[in-house]
């Protein structure tokens, strides 16, 4: 990921998630996104009892499940993608109970560059060590996950090591808006960071959003619920993929203004 | 110190570890409480629940009407009940009673009725079982013009008839829940016309009342972020107090309902601790009532804050929302769960927890009331009960040690429960 | 202001003509009054009734016990309520309900107890009806390590249970008067074993424990000189308050049952404007109660100061000590007389009075409960009615005047008296 | 009066209080208490509703009353009697009753020097100039009463005005001792009156009191309720005047000591 996040460089990454499996998720799908100006994607591993999803996502983990999704189709899925950037989203529970080093190498062999446990930090503080130890085991990119609520002694720790980006959690959970001043956290994170790279996400829909993410310091956004949200509709004629188009390309153009 | 602090502190930063963010019920796909939350609670208290400042402005409308209510409140000596304990230690109170109110619930209580009403919400409606939320809030929404309604569990309702009469003299409509106004009273009362309610039933009003009216917000006594981080204001001045008098505390000590006043108490110094080592050899020390021991005996798991089960889950040391505790006169300290800080800090070995039973506490209580002249809140008793012990401790020990609680509020209003034990 | 002053003030030497003294009935040759007084009160309080001086020392005991009260009290402004009443007036009040026991009482309760102390008398006996004095007595005999013994009217004891509680707590005896521990109390129980009890009977029972035990002393709560004299600690106060941010005041206002704390409050304002002309436009302004209308209505003459007579008669304002006033809420105001000292000075017309009935009063503190979030006693209450009237005269005429009222107590253990209006 | 305390010399007046009239009151023992060091007597007019005065003296107007006394009866005893110095005690109210010019025209031919009104400034503060007018007109000496709870103002005023002296009464009514720290009233009192003769009277029958007295800056002592008590008893016989004559030399010695 540091070809194009160098830290120095003022290039910006827009970052689409989406659930390994959902049926609404195809080849067709993220063709658009990528050809849109997506840089990057993130593929969370459908489960069902996510912690810290939304109903927009949650619903979606259901519909993969529903549609039969196994760990062992959604890695080959994600092998055949033929994108330049893809990281994978699930919890670092699930991984456990698959055994970490196993489900590293599942990532290693998918072609991504990297995992993100959400719930590392948070739940296992003290697996961060042989988080590291495995990523580097395995040749994938060390990526933290944290929120607005995370010491900031941790976060500064965080930095030193080097990551490929952190990712700040604006929101409680996924896809959903609080009322939270998301510029100043930002710019509270980037303070004590330098110059890793910031990606942020939950609840990010709108072009201002973006905006504001990047005024106060962050590297990218990544999108999940919005995009989930519109390619889950029924209707998938022509006009959607237009209106996908024009979306993608909005955000895309608030991100580098 | 003549002026109250203009922040207050946020220990988020400063945290051991992350703090476990708020989550839904993991199998539930249909409703979010989380989503909810806008619907609940003013903008600006979600955003402090999330703030990764350190430092929060208090507004000039709020230090006003922290001003009015007598902060900096004073931080006493309780020189005769050393004198009656024979101790050589020092034992200072801070007196959050003073207030009109009666107890440090108005603190936040000013807060969010600042924001709601600098939101233009119209009304905040919120639960209440012994009175004293329910007092403090009425109180603030006087002050800062809105309007009140507190859902009052029948019992206490017909029980505590002064508590009800002073939140109607602050201009606060008091219904007897379950009440008439929403769907969930009415349908309790057709069953039971003389249903005595609860306070998840209470709660569970108040929320309805939220959903269903635009214009009203609820308003929460204890257990969120924000909640805690206006109750520091008492920390922080009691910080600058004891400099003032060159002390430093050797143990600090509070009662912990949903922990408000204790964490607001304490965190300031603990803070200090986990950024530069400063009072790393002072001792935190939370009380709580063995009929809802969640600190000593609970679990720390992820729990509704609240009893209805409308608020998102926390990361907390809690008994259960479903754990009926035995009717006790501290009903502030009958929650179910300590807020996520303060548990996360117990957990961390931070903090140390006690709990008594009522007749230990109710001991306490006259010995301070006989020996100090001031009449301490069934909460209150439970710090004092453990500051005699840590006094008399230092006795037999021969230790002079600098002693601090919390003195969270008054008993006035709750002079019943002597009059049952003196006779 | 971070202390109290450390001297009361005697307005004796300042009065405009001598005070008439004490006397005892003319044609009773048998037993004087006079003679008993030094079995009735601690001698160092009967001195300070007689002494020439005019600043009296406060013994250190007594200016600690006030500091741990809480003073000086805070002087407050009461800005909601000038916006609430659209005001060019400032109002300001002095906060004498902060103290434990919640009134002012304690300021001459806390000296009485301390001198009984010093000259070694084992218990200090009261009568009490409503509690207030009860209360802060019980509280002062707590603070100085001594026995308290009220006689409490039967019908208070059996209605006020709150107070009762709050006395025990503190450690005093409450007996429901009359008692069986006394002569008189005996006597009318044979006649009417459920005897509801009176203030005189109440009064007798304690004269005479007094009179049978030595080491027994009676306390009061108003009318003589030395409690006016304690009291002066409020408007030592307030005076300094007020230099503190440059305001003169215009007009000062007390509510009067014996007259203790509105002799307090503004008798060092007094003192200036006789001796220096200071304040000589200041109005001030006593308030009374229509149900007791002994400064409008009463006649000054020579009338014994309490309603039992044991005491010796003072020349002042009374309606007779045999007059019945209907039962009000303000207990406190129910009193017969009003002190020598300010009967004098309405005489002479350097004080104004006005009286109210229980309804305007009533209403007076609902307005300022709701606008201020502070209960005032049922006492308090006139002042307030007062105060408002003062303010909307200051609306009409366009004046800019500086009010200031003594906020002689809290009523949070009175919240009965709203709740039957409440509804 | 003025022979006697000249104010500046340091010359002590002992004044004995006798009801006029009072059976217990004959010259046999008026003798005794000038031979003995009295140097004045003050001589009260009996009355039915005395003011300010305590249980010994009102038995004693009332043994006065009973033994029948009249105006005219006490004022001729007065007059028979060879004293160098005496004063009449009454209130004036009693005074005014007879009216006022008439009463002290009375004093004046029983050849006392003055006449105290003890609630003359108290309920007839108006009628001080009246007083003093009379006064001149009769050749009485002005003397007032005060008591420690006199305006400080009116004090000074009063010593300005000369009088013959200012009694003040320590107590609250005459005989009864109350716990009141009388050399500190004094004291106030000698402030703010110069060197205007001070006498003091009220519930004084110790030698100690009278040095207690004299030392806080009284020229005099006036002794009334002591010796009623003395001579009212039944046993009158030569123990009688031994302890009477002793008494009074007793007291005496302490006012010079
Ligand atoms: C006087 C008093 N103290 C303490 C508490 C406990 O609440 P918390 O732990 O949030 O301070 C309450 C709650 O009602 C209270 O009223
Ligand atoms: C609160 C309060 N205010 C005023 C009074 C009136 O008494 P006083 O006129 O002596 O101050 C009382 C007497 O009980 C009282 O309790």
């Amino acid at each position: 990921m540091h070809d194009f996040l160098p830290g120095t460089s003022k290039e910006r990454v827009l970052m689409v998630y989406l659930t390994a499996g959902d049926p609404c998720v195809n080849g067709n799908i993220i063709n658009i996104l990528s050809e849109s100006g997506v840089d990057a994607f993130e593929f969370g591993i459908p489960m069902a009892k996510p912690k810290y999803d939304g109903l927009v996502i949650k619903a979606s983990y259901r519909r993969a499940l529903e549609n039969g999704a196994t760990l062992e189709k959604i890695f080959q899925f994600m092998r055949d993608l033929n994108l330049d950037h893809k990281i994978i989203f699930t919890y670092f529970d699930y991984a456990k109970n698959i055994g970490i080093e196993k489900f590293m190498s599942y990532v290693q062999n998918a072609g991504a560059e990297g995992v993100l446990f959400p719930d590392l930090l948070i739940d296992y503080l003290d697996e961060l060590d042989k988080y590291i130890e495995i990523c580097k085991q395995c040749s994938l990119e060390p990526i933290f996950f944290i929120t607005s609520s995370f010491p900031h002694n941790l976060i500064i720790k965080l930095a030193r090591l080097k990551p490929a980006f952190i990712y700040l959690g604006l929101m409680a959970s996924t896809g959903t808006l609080l009322p939270i001043t998301i510029s100043r956290n930002i710019r509270i994170i980037r303070g004590l960071i330098g110059d890793t790279p910031l990606l942020v996400g939950f609840a990010i829909s709108k072009p201002s959003q973006i905006m504001d993410c990047v005024r106060a310091g962050a590297d990218g956004v990544i999108i999940g619920s919005a995009i989930i949200r519109l390619i889950s509709q029924e209707e998938r004629g022509s006009a959607f993929r237009e209106n996908l188009r024009n979306y993608i390309i909005s955000l895309k153009r608030a991100l580098e203004a | 110190m003549h002026d109250p602090p203009n922040y207050w502190y946020n220990i988020v930063p400063d945290l051991p570890r992350p703090l476990p963010p708020p989550r839904d019920p993991e199998d539930d796909y249909i409703f979010s409480r989380i989503e909810i939350l806008p619907k609940l609670f003013p903008s600006e208290l979600l955003d402090q629940e999330f703030t990764a400042e350190r430092y929060v402005q208090i507004p000039a409308e709020v230090l006003d009407s922290y001003r009015r209510i007598g902060r900096p409140t004073p931080l006493a000596r309780a020189v005769r009940l050393e004198r009656f304990l024979d101790t050589p230690a020092k034992i200072y109170f801070k007196r959050e009673d003073l207030s009109p109110a009666g107890s440090h619930k108005v603190n936040t209580a000013l807060a969010q009725a600042y924001y709601a009403k600098k939101e233009n919400i119209q009304m905040l409606t919120t639960e209440t079982s012994a009175g004293q939320w329910g007092s403090a809030l009425a109180y603030a929404c006087a002050m800062f013009n809105i309007k009140c309604l507190v859902f009052m569990t029948r019992s206490s309702y017909l029980q505590k008839p002064y508590r009800k009469t002073l939140m109607k003299l602050y201009g606060a409509e008091v219904l007897p829940s379950p009440s008439d106004c929403t769907d969930v009273g009415r349908n309790l009362l057709k069953e039971r016309p003389e249903h005595p309610g609860s306070l998840g039933i209470a709660i569970s009003e108040a929320v309805e009342t939220c959903m269903k009216n635009e214009g009203v917000k609820y308003a929460i006594g204890s257990v969120m972020n924000f909640v805690l981080l206006h109750q520091t204001v008492i920390g922080l001045e009691t910080m600058k107090q004891l400099e003032e008098i060159g002390e430093k505390p050797d143990i600090m000590v509070g009662c912990v309902g949903g922990g408000s006043n204790f964490a607001g108490f304490i965190f300031p110094f603990v803070g200090k601790r986990l950024r530069d080592g400063e009072f790393k050899d002072t001792r935190f020390i939370g009380v709580e009532s063995k009929a809802s021991p969640k600190m000593t005996e609970g679990k720390y798991v992820y729990e509704h804050g609240d009893t209805a089960g409308y608020l998102p889950m926390l990361k907390m040391y809690t008994v259960g929302r479903n754990y009926v505790p035995p009717p006790i006169h501290a009903a502030g300290l009958r929650y179910h769960a300590v807020a996520p800080t303060l548990s996360l800090l117990i957990r961390e070995g931070l903090i140390e927890t006690a709990a008594y039973t009522q007749e230990e506490v109710l001991d306490a209580a006259r010995t301070f009331a006989r020996v100090e002249g001031i009449i301490p809140a069934p909460e209150t008793s439970h710090a004092i009960k453990q500051v005699i012990i840590e006094a008399q401790q230092c006795r037999r020990r021969n230790l002079q040690k600098t002693i601090v609680f919390c003195f969270s509020g008054h008993g006035l209003l709750d002079l019943s429960i002597f009059e049952e034990h003196t006779e």
